[in-house]
């Protein structure tokens, strides 16, 4: 019977605790986020960025396919046209307005590959939590990458 | 065997261009003959005669009479193709330039046959020469009762114009011509399946009586001399009758027009032209740039009639013959032809009004590039060239391939390695 | 429409399949009938075909007696080649793969793959078959052509000749249809490039077809441009209401926002052509002049306000109004608007003053066409213009007054060699086709028609009553006709000549803004009656829904004011309160003084309109509409035909369907239960005017249905007018 | 309401109106039109010969308001005729020419007889290349395709004229003559080209 007791119970949590103890000595796979953050994975997509040439241009030529290949239909692009004066990008076209709803973006990242020009990519920024459902439509300034330090503009 | 100069007899002899010359020599002996003969018999004399198209097609020439409908509803019309343009090709010039009434009485006696009313002579403006001597001949035939109202009392009118044209030579396409005799761009139209022939509806949709300057002007002689006479003529080849015009250029001694009689061995035909010069015979392109060319056993082989060229590979054409020596570089002479090609596509279909530029660019890599390079041009023409001859709408995208297939397939060896150019 | 003639059948076998077709049908659309398509790019099914592009090449054989079949060496086009007793047609053999192949390669050589930014990107014929039948790649390492690009051909079209794959569409549009021929090839060969005339304006009315049949983005709306991709639209059926030809138009919209308008196939109708108004004269929709709300008057200026206090104000001044109160309309409300508008007035305000015609002339019952010589003023469909073998042009340019009618007629000339006589005072775009020209002087008209009746009363003869006419035309000789109106006295004959055998009149009611118009209708009129022609006389309405107005009756009641009374009224005190039903009589009335004075002292002026109008600085109440977009109803265009125009975008703000504003006013007058929607307005209005008993909306799909006569046909009666020309044209000679 | 301006100012140039076009043909040329016409059934199948016409009484080129004129005098849009005579090589559209143009063929056997090199000599000699014009005007050169005087190969063409086979001295001789010869010979070749068309009495009345 006792024999039954230690070979049925307590030795397989003996055994248990032994792979704990074990495990102790390792590091903790936690991390003290929001103090630390974990690196990601390299594919890892997250929020969107429009970005932009070297010479500060922006890649987004306002072609609309990214909006054409999203299965949530969250993008809404409208475009207009560059003139020598205004330039945004380098051809004939431009997004004048480029939001996409947070809300419904599954993140699969169709939009990304649909981009003729990869000025739409998913990046590492994971944090987009907010208290206000407007606040989740990102516009074209919103998304659009910082101007390069040396510009030609 | 020499030259049976039948057309050119009086070509050298200026008094022949005149009407007086002309009738002296038995001139519009034939018009009067036809004029008191039914007109179905005039075209039976020309079947008799076995005469076929001296253009390039070599369709037979009584069957294009023939279809014109005989019943006359609505006015028939006659059109000589005098926009000779083929490169290498010089013989409707001469003829012209010096036997005009020749052919204006073949046209009349044309128009006789299917009942027209007025004749169109296409001249392209380059042949200034010609077009003087033919309106001169016309001039010269209105004066002297050949051409008008109730010509010899036949009760028949009959007009013939000078139509110019303006630099095209897309414009020698029969289908072309008309519609730039009409006023339009020189572009072909629809063809036979899809539209009915010229003769049924031509010019303004009414039937029009194509043909090119030789066929008319062999008319009156088998008028005169009868259609079995005619007929005697290159009997020795299979379906090809009486004489044909070959001009003759590239490296010869005498380049030159020769009228020959058919069945004549094509190396004949080079040693009346003088023989080769600056070198060995290396290739020949005996009827046009448009034919596909042939290589020296093949000149050999060659005998001059329709079916017969077509044995070697090649064909009559409309009678240009170029002779290239050794020396000469085949892929330069290709991509020039083609060339040529390209800047006269009108533009109308896809195949030729791409496809030729392109394969003149593959051309100008096969003729520069590294063997890499080569080798991706080889294959681009094999596979350019089969969509252009399929594909194209009328014969000058069919045609503009043929120099650079054929050259490809003789000598492929040397085109993969071709020499310096050196023309 | 083609008439309905015994065609001779044909068997042809497509891939081994047997199907029977019309003798001489293009092979093209042979094989449609058993679920096949052939690629093309130059062919149209409308224009004539040409063989161009060689995109739809397919392998023809004929069948041979011994039941084999022989293969002809090279394939042929499928576009060019009429369909024949045992042709047999193998459309995807592995050389025609091979050929399309290398044709869309051919193609793609100069062609820019610029498509994410090129306005025609998903929905482009070339993309398309690319993607089906095309290479993946290019062998090919020469730069490409460059030529023009985004160059502005007019305000509407864009031309990018880098684009373009000189397929022929527009320049054949230009000579086939629209027949002003501004585009032509330049150049040959591999520089082939439509253009106009040195780059000049492309003023063409029909510019805007060019654009939707150019099967790559060579040709682009300016307007459009980068506005939207296809896939970004939603589309909708609707109804052009320019004017009062009533084209069927697909209505692209996003967000709630008119995008583009295109034409949609309606063959009887519009074919599938819109005119550039149609196209492009949109734009007011998204107008930020859109009226929103209405709007009541304090003091100098109007504040916004609710329904209910605008419906007060309304009722206030209207109900019972009598003689008092009057309404003017437009010829834009639909037939649902104007019915319940005429039932408010006449039943509920009891008022008989109610007009919507606003020319100089304003026949009253006994004088109209109907009233003065017992016909119908409009007796021929469009499409029944097609098979006509003359047609009289009276007036006007048909072109500007009826684009596709002119289009129509056009067709007749061009492919029925129909006579097409054009009498107008201007040079016209019919004039390059017509088969007679009549340049009469203005104000000679009624003795132009005159000198015609004359030569027509000559050689037709036995037409009842005419003796009092003969004696009323016979000054009128050929050669007095030139004295008088101009138009040489051959011309006039070989007018006549054409017109003896019976003939169409296409005239316009704005035939009644000539100073003696009332005069050169009747003479018009005679003119039809005299050739036996009047049951192909039309006197058209010009306005989307005039003809509706008409038929609806939206006119004076007994001893009611028409619209020079109405406003003549509001000037002087008679009437109190004036309704504007989208009309501006400011831009609409001959007489804009009068309009002017008659606004200003009129004690309460209520315009009810889609977008602010001068009239509107005078308002007392300001009700907002619907446009046809936002609005169920139908229409009644010129010839008669009852079409549906559907809700596809919400209404502007707090705007309201007229219908339904009418509806609600009486409500609140009778406390019935009124009509909930457009439909149950419709069978109200089948009730009260009979012929509108067949448009009930479940018949109004498709092409839609042309009213039903009236009565049986009377025997057409002569009238006689005054045919003296006006004073001074006869002083021009 | 008409809520549409489809007559607001445009900027972009207008094609002139059919009666604002300026008619400048002489009478000869007129008569000359007009018995060219009665060849034909109908009134655009002139429009070859109308052009050469045009081509003779501008001076040697078709201006944009030749072709207008054409248009005119044959009620035809002005696009056709543009693209008409844009499509024919000889008609000196879009591109002005000098008094005298020198057309050297290369094509095949012209090429093979060393049309490059005469073509060649000519560029430096008149310093400028395939269709230019000399800066005085005087001279253009060309290269066209087969003349179809291949027995006479390299062939130059000098309005009606021949010049072949070509060496360096005819082509020396043939520029000097050409120097001095105060009629553009781009004239001449349009208005040979009308003579031939038409019939000795035509010809005559035309003349008148």
């Amino acid at each position: 019977m006792i024999k039954e007791i230690w070979s049925d119970v307590v030795k397989p949590i003996l055994a248990g605790l032994a792979v704990t103890a074990r495990r102790l000595k390792r590091d903790k796979s936690t991390v003290f986020y929001p103090e630390e953050q974990r690196e990601q994975y390299p594919r890892t997509r997250w929020r969107h960025v429009l970005t932009r040439y070297e010479n500060g241009l922006e890649k987004c030529i306002g072609c609309s396919l990214c909006a054409g290949a999203c299965p949530a239909r969250c993008i809404y692009v409208e475009s207009a046209e560059n003139t020598d004066e205004e330039r945004y990008s380098p051809g004939e076209r431009y997004a004048k307005r480029y939001e996409i709803n947070m809300l419904r973006c599954i993140f699969c990242g169709l939009c990304e590959e649909a981009c003729p020009t990869g000025a739409i990519v998913l990046r590492k920024d994971f944090e987009l939590a907010d208290y206000h459902r407007d606040d989740f439509i990102y516009t074209r300034e919103m998304l659009l990458e910082k101007m390069p330090v040396k510009s030609d503009r | 065997m020499p030259e049976t100069r039948l057309l050119l007899k009086h070509s050298g002899d200026p008094e022949y261009r005149a009407i007086a010359g002309y009738m002296a020599e038995g001139g519009y002996v034939g018009l009067k003959k036809a004029l008191t003969m039914e007109r179905q018999a005039v075209i039976d004399e020309v079947k008799k005669s076995g005469l076929r198209g001296r253009g390039g097609a070599g369709f037979p020439t009584w069957m294009k009479w023939n279809s014109v409908p005989k019943e006359k509803t609505k006015p028939h019309y006659v059109l000589c193709n005098a926009d000779e343009g083929e490169p290498g090709t010089f013989k409707d010039k001469e003829l012209m330039e010096n036997t005009p009434h020749l052919m204006i009485e073949g046209m009349i006696i044309g128009g006789y046959a299917i009942q027209a009313e007025v004749g169109y002579v296409y001249i392209r403006a380059e042949f200034m020469d010609c077009a003087r001597a033919i309106k001169m001949a016309i001039d010269e035939a209105y004066e002297n009762g050949f051409l008008g109202k109730n010509i010899l009392g036949s009760g028949w009118d009959h007009d013939i114009y000078v139509h110019m044209g303006a630099g095209s030579y897309e414009c020698g396409e029969e289908n072309a011509m008309m519609r730039s005799l009409m006023g339009e761009r020189g572009m072909p139209g629809l063809k036979f399946p899809h539209a009915p022939f010229p003769t049924i509806e031509g010019l303004w949709n009414l039937p029009t009586l194509i043909n090119n300057v030789e066929s008319f002007a062999c008319v009156p002689h088998i008028v005169v001399n009868g259609g079995d006479w005619y007929a005697m003529i290159g009997a020795s080849t299979k379906n090809s009758r009486g004489t044909k015009i070959f001009s003759v250029s590239g490296h010869v001694n005498k380049p030159g027009n020769y009228e020959i009689e058919f069945g004549m061995p094509l190396m004949e035909l080079l040693e009346l032209a003088g023989g080769m010069k600056g070198g060995e015979l290396k290739a020949c392109v005996p009827g046009g740039s448009s034919v596909p060319m042939i290589n020296k056993e093949q000149c050999e082989k060659a005998i001059i009639g329709y079916e017969e060229l077509v044995e070697v590979g090649t064909m009559v054409g409309s009678g240009g013959c170029i002779f290239l020596n050794e020396h000469t570089c085949i892929v330069t002479f290709i991509w020039r032809t083609t060339l040529f090609y390209a800047r006269e596509s009108c533009g109308k279909c896809t195949p030729c009004r791409e496809g030729s530029g392109r394969l003149v660019a593959a051309l100008a890599r096969l003729r520069s590039g590294d063997d890499a390079q080569k080798t991706a041009a080889l294959r681009d023409i094999d596979e350019l060239v089969t969509v252009m001859r399929s594909a194209s709408l009328c014969g000058l995208g069919q045609m503009a391939v043929s120099p650079a297939t054929s050259a490809l397939q003789d000598f492929r060896q040397a085109v993969g390695a071709p020499k310096g150019a050196n023309t | 429409m083609q008439t309905a003639t015994e065609q001779e059948l044909v068997t042809i076998t497509v891939n081994d399949q047997e199907v029977r077709v019309p003798k001489g049908e293009m092979i093209v659309e042979s094989v449609k009938r058993i679920g096949l398509d052939v690629p093309i790019f130059c062919y149209h099914p409308r224009m004539k075909p040409v063989g161009m592009c060689r995109m739809c090449l397919v392998d023809v054989g004929m069948k041979q007696k011994d039941g084999s079949v022989r293969v002809m060496p090279k394939p042929q086009t499928a576009c060019t080649l009429p369909a024949t007793e045992g042709l047999a047609i193998y459309t995807d053999t592995e050389q025609i793969r091979k050929d399309r192949k290398g044709i869309l390669e051919f193609l793609l050589v100069n062609h820019p793959l610029d498509c994410p930014v090129c306005d025609r990107g998903g929905e482009c014929p070339l993309q398309n078959l690319t993607l089906i039948y095309g290479p993946s790649t290019t062998r090919f390492v020469e730069e490409k052509r460059h030529l023009l690009k985004a160059f502005p051909l007019s305000k509407y079209v864009q031309l990018d000749l880098e684009r373009c794959i000189q397929c022929g569409r527009c320049v054949r549009f230009t000579e086939e249809i629209s027949g002003d021929g501004q585009l032509a090839f330049l150049f040959r060969g591999a520089l082939m490039q439509p253009q106009t005339y040195e780059l000049t304006d492309f003023t063409s009315r029909f510019s805007g077809n060019t654009i939707e049949v150019c099967p790559v983005g060579a040709l682009t709306s300016a307007e459009y441009r980068f506005r939207a991709r296809p896939w970004d639209l939603e589309t909708s059926p609707a109804i052009c209401t320019e004017c009062s030809n009533g084209c069927s138009t697909w209505f692209d919209h996003r967000v709630g926002e008119m995008i583009r308008i295109n034409g949609r196939t309606n063959e009887a109708v519009n074919e599938e052509w819109t005119c550039d108004k149609g196209k492009f004269g949109h734009n007011y929709l998204n107008s930020p002049k859109r009226l929103t709300t209405p709007l009541v008057r304090d003091g100098e200026s109007l504040r916004e306000a609710g329904w209910a206090e605008a419906y007060e104000r309304i009722l206030a001044v209207f109900k019972g109004g009598g003689g008092a109160v009057a309404g003017l309309s437009g010829g834009r409300p639909s037939n649902e608007s104007l019915f319940l508008w005429k039932r408010l007035f006449t039943e509920r305000f009891e008022s008989p003053n109610l007009d919507h015609r606003w020319h100089v002339h304003l026949p009253g019952a006994g004088e109209t066409v109907a009233g003065r010589h017992g016909i119908r003023e409009v007796n021929t469909p469009i499409a029944a213009f097609e098979g006509m073998p003359a047609i009289f042009f009276f007036g006007g340019d048909p072109a500007a007054e009826q684009p596709i009618l002119y289009l129509r007629v056009r067709k007749a000339w061009f492919r029925n060699e129909a006579k097409v006589i054009v009498a107008a005072p201007e040079p016209t775009e019919a004039d390059n086709f017509a088969y007679c020209v009549l340049r009469y002087r203005p104000g000679s008209e009624a003795a132009l028609l005159g000198g015609l009746t004359r030569l027509l009363l000559e050689k037709a003869g036995g037409v009842a009553g005419a003796d009092e006419l003969r004696q009323a035309v016979a000054r009128f000789t050929p050669e007095e006709t030139e004295v008088v109106t101009g138009v040489a006295s051959g011309a006039l004959r070989r007018a006549a000549e054409a017109m003896a055998e019976g003939f169409a009149t296409a005239a316009s009611r704005t035939l009644y803004n000539l100073p003696n118009g009332a005069d050169v209708v009747t003479a018009l009129t005679n003119l039809a009656i005299s050739a036996k022609s009047a049951d192909r006389f039309n006197l058209f309405a010009t306005e989307a829904n005039e003809q509706g107005a008409l038929e609806i009756g939206v006119l004076p009641g007994a001893g009611g004011l028409d619209t020079r009374g109405i406003l003549e009224g509001c000037r002087d005190g008679g009437v109190r309160a004036l309704w504007l039903l989208q009309c501006d009589p400011f831009e609409r009335f001959p007489n804009r003084e009068l309009a002017r004075q008659a606004l200003e002292n009129v004690e309460f002026l209520l315009v009810q309109d889609i977008i602010e109008t001068e009239s509107f600085h005078h308002a007392s109440v300001v009700l907002p509409c619907c446009a046809f977009s936002e609005d169920d109803g139908s229409y009644t265009n010129m010839e008669r035909r009852v079409q549906r125009v559907r809700r596809v975008v919400a209404p502007k703000g707090h705007a309201k369907p007229s219908w339904k504003v009418f509806s609600e006013l009486e409500l609140r007058m009778t406390g019935e239960t009124p009509p909930f929607s457009a439909k149950e307005v419709m069978g109200m209005l089948g009730s009260a005017a009979p012929q509108y008993q067949v448009s009930a909306y479940d018949h109004l799909e498709g092409e839609g249905v042309i009213l039903p006569a009236e009565g049986g046909a009377a025997e057409p009666r002569l009238a006689l007018p005054d045919y003296d020309a006006m004073e001074g044209s006869r002083e021009l000679v | 309401m008409d809520l549409i301006q489809l007559t607001e100012k445009e900027e972009r140039p207008q094609a002139p109106k059919p009666g604002e076009v300026e008619l400048r043909f002489s009478d000869r040329g007129v008569k000359e039109l007009d018995y060219l016409l009665t060849h034909y059934p109908d009134r655009k199948s002139a429009m070859l010969p109308a052009l050469w016409i045009a081509q003779r009484e501008y001076g040697g080129n078709l201006p944009a308001e030749a072709v207008a004129e054409v248009a005119v005098r044959l009620g035809r849009s002005y696009a056709e005729v543009e693209g008409v005579a844009t499509f024919y090589t000889m008609y000196h559209i879009r591109h002005a020419v000098g008094k005298h143009v020198i057309e050297v063929c290369t094509c095949i056997a012209c090429a093979l007889c060393g049309a490059y090199r005469i073509a060649d000599y000519l560029k430096a000699k008149l310093g400028v290349d395939w269709g230019e014009t000399t800066p005085d005007g005087t001279f253009t050169l060309e290269e066209v395709e087969c003349l179809d005087a291949c027995d006479r190969a390299p062939v130059l063409m000098v309005a009606d004229e021949y010049i072949g086979p070509a060496a360096e001295k005819d082509v020396d001789t043939l520029i000097e003559r050409l120097r001095n010869t105060e009629e553009p010979t781009t004239v001449r070749l349009a208005d040979e080209v009308t003579q031939a068309q038409l019939h000795k009495t035509e010809q005559a009345s035309a003349q008148d």
